[in-house]
């Protein structure tokens, strides 16, 4: 056992910070830091930056552009990128779609797609969600019908963040209504520009437009968009819902939020002294620190775990169950820090439209909007109570 | 001991039930919300008809005599609808400081006015620094020729922007937080010097920071005596807090209501999501706190009506400390019980959510109440 | 709406003080405001006082020796009961087995059992559970066989509370086999000096022994013993347990332990200070002192909707969760009041046979003791998981 | 970094818990705990015998040379048993002061023999008053001739009955609850004026009040420099609370593990009650806390063994304050699913309860240790 890291480790990691310090453009690292919505023309711009680098995509295999970083290096990257307050890469591309197309995709949609995931030429979304099936996806409905060498697709999908932005949506789709849900799923890749795909977008708790339905009539997909065997598109499925649930603790952006809360603690004023006096609101605060650092801990040793060659079930869901509630709290703790500020709250486009500015503090704008968006965090990605479902299934055995 | 309402006050409930029920469902009180005033002008002529404007004051001042109760129940089933109109900016704050501390000429000139629907109040009260603290009173108000000029800055003035007059306390004499030297003067909105600024809460409402600058007001704007008012916000403060508390129940209970009906039909894996034992305990947390809330919602009203004594302040904190408690919890695990229908703004969930998060901090938030409650002998 | 007491309730709650405060035995009083276990004499002592004013069965029917009370009356009563730290009779008798034959019963029965309950002649214990039947009652498999005017009865009891004391226990058994699991339990009055029964006792994490085993072994019961009709003892059964979860809140005892606390905080030392100064320890018991105000005000309110004839199915529920919950969380905070003192704990009697005393401060002893005990407030009459889906299903209707 | 065990440490593992399978099943740690005496001596040569209780020496004192890691690994271990044997009294207390403070003569009087089994240990440092500040230390110790003169009544000793020698905190000077003029001192248990009251604590161990009334000590008594005793208490006593987060970790996995097997086995309603959703639910944040605490256990071990700074401090009372929570949580949850059964007191897992209570307030609860982690730079 050894908590240290070696001298390799070290100078990678003032390899990464130094280039993080150096690159990450000032607006980009703004809007993240405030918990405001990226734009997609500086979201573009520092995944390029990023790309340049060969940083866009650590986890992929080296032959297709990863970084080959062992498991410590690549927790030392997340922690810098996030110590920096630099956005990830949007992960429906780099995280979701990119390591099904690896690992189930043709030697042409490799060649094809991979490429332009890392020039971020294409803008990815994800059909998974349908008005009839949240937790219980494998109950979708959307249908593709074999006609030649095209399916024609038809149905719905919703949640879809994004997909104003995006360019190509991977969507599990029913090829067979015959056998049981799992059974009848296939896994296609389907252009957004397609015609008979309309697009309507769900305002979001927090006014701004982050989420989609999506409504396909009689589109047109190729069959050569299929990934691997029809009505095999479940074991992708899951395949791509394990990988999204170890990244998903965000420990080191947790953290950036608590030096900010202690920020503002310095700055609020209470009671003619300051919030950082206040024994309630720091106690919640250390209480928060205290249990993020047993969750980055907890990280840690899944990693050893996972380089030790040990086979993970569901025990990574314990991350995203705990860093989904830490995010909440935070923010949560972030508007109790602003007083009766907090509950000032506009969409960013019309605040920034107004010509006079509210008298209240700069930091006083995100966090409402970042509470109501992570109200989420708790809920996507399978619910923490799927989440917790599936420990008790497959970790306890219940 | 009787939790019962008489008869007269089935009847002022059944009334308002049914005014929320015809004007404000959820398509509609979205559209009135997004509208720039914010709330309808329409119902607060209907509400003041209906005799609900007049209802909190006594006779004496012209009103209807009801009392804290009267107040809980209109209170309550405005929470149930989300109620926008600024019923307590106007009648339980502004009017309620004017009926409480003001001369018989402030009364004569603005209470019939109210009541009558033709006049807005709003108070302007905190301050950036003051947080919860009501004494924390930095605006001055200094004594120049026939009148006082004031000067500072008021913070998130809820209905600021759309009031005629706006009661604002300031200092007349003392250091910053002490109790006494706080002073009450009712200023005109247009009053030149007075720069209101206005935007959105969360809550679909609206708020404002006001500022004055060298703002003169006459003699006759102080209410009641001067560097005398600090008891007298505190009063009020803890009677609209009674009342918030009553919004909370009805919106929680509304809040419930709607989760409750959701999880009974929203299927998953081929059964209704509310056959999950993990949700129906959740709702069941979910229900003990909008019951528990009820029980200290009816219990401070009808404390308040027995009078203002130190025990009054104590179960308004801790009526508080319950329900915003309550207000957290039943607003979050609603959401998180809808599941993404619970992050969208189309649907109804949403705005109370959005509206228990800001009761949570109205007036002081949770942990403010609960030391409260503690340092009350 | 009216919260004030009437001039007749305020001169009742003065008569019930001074006549408790007149007639409660100290040494009673001193083992129950401790938490310590009562002594069966004690017990007696002051229920037999309590019956000698007329006071001991309030919820009775007049006919039977009740008090003919309002609600508001019965509420007074028992405040002033908690306040004085009086403790009320053993439920098995007056609160249980009582209105059971009182309702429920022949004349015979009435006029040989309810006399000697209020004289403190019989002891009652409770003849329930069995080891295979915990939260699911209706499972029990103890048997009794008609043989002639007799019944002959085989099986086991568990968690029989004060069995060593008792002279009777009333039982549960099953007459009929072959129908569904409800429909086959009659209701039987036991002589526990009855050749055939064999007590065990059961020592509980307080070491202390109130729980114990009741075997039965070839029991030869009169019929005339059985409550009602065979067959219908189902009936009876969940009649007593609705009577049981009203007044399990324990308001006013918990009232006492809020002020007990107090006092030790003024009285524990802490860095220099008192423990009252500590903000942690003071957030958390106003923070129960706030939940034992919003339970008493649901309780009045529920006593209100009962005087004005409304009918309540599982409201009182409530009362048994946030009631236990908050039981729980007193002796929780007392245990951690006494610092490491908390952890000093040997059962009453070891203690008292010693001829040393421990240094620490004589409050020390009883809150481990009564902490272990209170872990099955939330386990006894119905756990509260059981209480959630009672609400869940028929208040919600889910 | 490297969370994996290295061949050795899994021997040593393993070695241990054989003995707590061998010795320690439910039935025969009762027994044994219900003994006059608290635990076995001959467990205690066993555990000498196999090298446990030189594995924290260093070799230099004539131990193994193990670090914190091993402590961690032994705890644990230990702690699925709720082994009984004075291990952290003996070898972590009062052997660890003596290896840290001690002269070469101290060293060698009292470590080979400590090692060997011959001689066990214990320490005094807690007061009634003192809670758990370590400097609160009101115990007297005057220069007096050739030695020093001890008054003063040290509470809740662990394993004071037993010890041979009970290591004393005293103030030399300074003013009560100055971190400056605490010295330690070995007094021997049989001294004139060591008077020592056992009794019996919740968790089946064994504490004892001890009263100093005019003890006289040689100064060969005296550990380490007079006056300069804080800073060794407060690392030692930080160590041992590392190890002891060990334990707890031990009995919280070997609770879960009852509690999940007895949930699988135990029916109602036709049915295993690990079937019901809520339980299942519960049972998973019972198994998140252990493994949250699990991780802060190794990383508390793994930072005491690349020094002792500030940062190591925090990360003490960062581990405590997790485990802390999680030991209530756990033990408490443990009692709630097994029912009935969970109350009674011939059954294992009420055991894991009261000894997962007690080590929630060892060495400093978790308010203490969130209070400590927050002022700690």
């Amino acid at each position: 056992m050894d908590l240290s890291f070696t001298n390799e480790e070290v100078a990678f990691k003032s390899e990464v910070r130094e280039f993080i310090e150096n690159n990450l453009p000032a607006d980009v690292k703004d809007r993240y830091s405030r918990g405001i919505h990226f734009t997609k023309e500086g979201q573009e711009r520092w995944q390029k930056i990023l790309n340049s680098k060969g940083w866009l995509a650590p986890n992929w295999p080296g032959e297709y552009g990863g970084t080959g970083w062992t498991a410590t290096q690549k927790y030392i990257f997340a922690q810098e990128m996030g110590r920096a307050s630099a956005p990830p890469p949007m992960p429906f591309g780099v995280s979701m779609v990119g390591p099904v197309i690896y690992t189930f995709g043709n030697q042409e949609q490799k060649d094809y797609y991979l490429p332009r995931i890392l020039q971020s030429e294409d803008w990815w979304c994800q059909g998974y969600s349908e008005p009839g099936s949240g937790s219980d996806l494998a109950s979708l409905k959307t249908k593709a019908v074999r006609d030649g060498d095209d399916y024609i697709v038809n149905g719905q999908k919703i949640w879809t963040s994004h997909a104003q932005h995006a360019n190509l949506i991977f969507c599990l789709v029913r090829t067979d209504q015959d056998v049981k849900a799992q059974e009848g799923i296939s896994f296609l890749l389907i252009d957004m520009d397609s015609p008979g795909i309309t697009l309507k977008p769900i305002i979001g708790l927090d006014t701004e437009h982050t989420l989609n339905e999506v409504f396909f009539d009689d589109v047109r997909v190729p069959v050569k968009n299929r990934i691997g065997e029809e009505n095999k598109g479940w074991t992708y499925a899951k395949f791509l819902l394990g990988n999204e649930r170890t990244s998903i603790a965000r420990i080191a952006q947790s953290k950036l939020r608590c030096e900010h809360l202690r920020e503002v603690a310095s700055a609020e004023r209470v009671d003619g002294g300051l919030l950082q006096d206040d024994a309630d609101f720091m106690r919640k605060l250390n209480q928060i620190e205290v249990d993020l650092m047993a969750l980055e801990y907890t990280e840690l040793r899944m990693l050893s775990k996972i380089e030790h060659g040990e086979t993970l079930t569901a025990e990574p869901s314990l991350l995203k169950i705990k860093g989904s509630e830490i995010q909440q709290r935070l923010t949560e703790l972030l508007v109790e820090s602003l007083g009766m500020y907090g509950a000032a709250y506009e969409a960013l486009e019309v605040r920034e439209g107004r010509n006079d500015q509210n008298f209240a503090p700069d930091y006083a704008h995100g966090p409402m909007a970042e509470h109501l968006y992570l109200r989420a965090a708790t809920i996507y990605g399978g619910s923490n109570e799927i989440q917790r479902n599936i420990i008790s299934k497959m970790v306890l055995g219940l | 001991m009787d939790f019962e309402l008489s008869e007269e006050q089935v009847l002022l409930k059944d009334s308002i039930d049914r005014f929320v029920k015809d004007n404000y469902s959820s398509e509609d009180r979205i559209k009135l919300s997004q509208t720039d005033l914010g709330f309808s002008r329409d119902h607060w002529k209907t509400m003041a008809e209906l005799g609900w404007l007049g209802m909190a004051f006594s006779e004496e001042v012209g009103g209807f005599g009801g009392g804290a109760v009267e107040t809980m129940i209109m209170m309550e089933s405005m929470g149930r609808g989300l109620v926008l109109e600024p019923f307590v900016s106007t009648v339980l704050l502004g009017g309620a400081l004017i009926a409480e501390a003001g001369n018989e000429a402030q009364i004569e000139a603005i209470i019939p006015e109210l009541i009558e629907g033709n006049l807005m109040l709003s108070f302007g009260y905190a301050e950036a620094q003051s947080r919860f603290n009501l004494n924390d009173v930095e605006t001055t108000a200094s004594k120049s020729g026939d009148g006082y000029v004031l000067n500072g800055t008021k913070a998130v003035v809820y209905h600021g922007g759309t009031a005629d007059k706006i009661v604002i306390s300031a200092r007349t004499s003392g250091a910053s937080r002490d109790a006494d030297g706080i002073s009450l003067f009712v200023v005109d909105t247009d009053a030149a010097g007075v720069d209101i600024r206005s935007y959105a809460t969360v809550d679909g409402q609206r708020a404002a920071d006001v500022r004055l600058e060298n703002v003169t007001v006459p003699t006759t704007a102080l209410l009641g005596a001067e560097g005398k008012a600090g008891p007298v916000i505190e009063k009020i403060i803890d009677r609209a807090t009674g009342a918030l508390c009553a919004e909370a129940v009805g919106a929680m209970t509304a809040a419930n209501e709607i989760t409750n009906e959701y999880i009974k039909t929203r299927k998953q894996f081929g059964t209704a999501i509310g056959k999950f034992q993990v949700l129906q305990h959740r709702m069941v947390d979910m229900y003990m706190e909008a019951e528990q809330s009820k029980s200290m919602s009816d219990m401070v009203a009808m404390k308040l009506d027995l009078g203002y004594e130190d025990d009054t302040r104590k179960a308004v904190s801790a009526a508080k400390a319950q329900v915003g408690k309550a207000a957290k919890f039943v607003g979050q695990q609603s959401i998180q019980l809808h599941g993404g229908m619970g992050m969208t703004d189309e649907y109804s969930i949403g705005h109370y959510f959005k509206r228990l998060t800001t009761i949570e901090m109205l007036f002081g938030n949770t942990d403010f109440h609960l030391n409260r409650f503690s340092n009350l002998s």
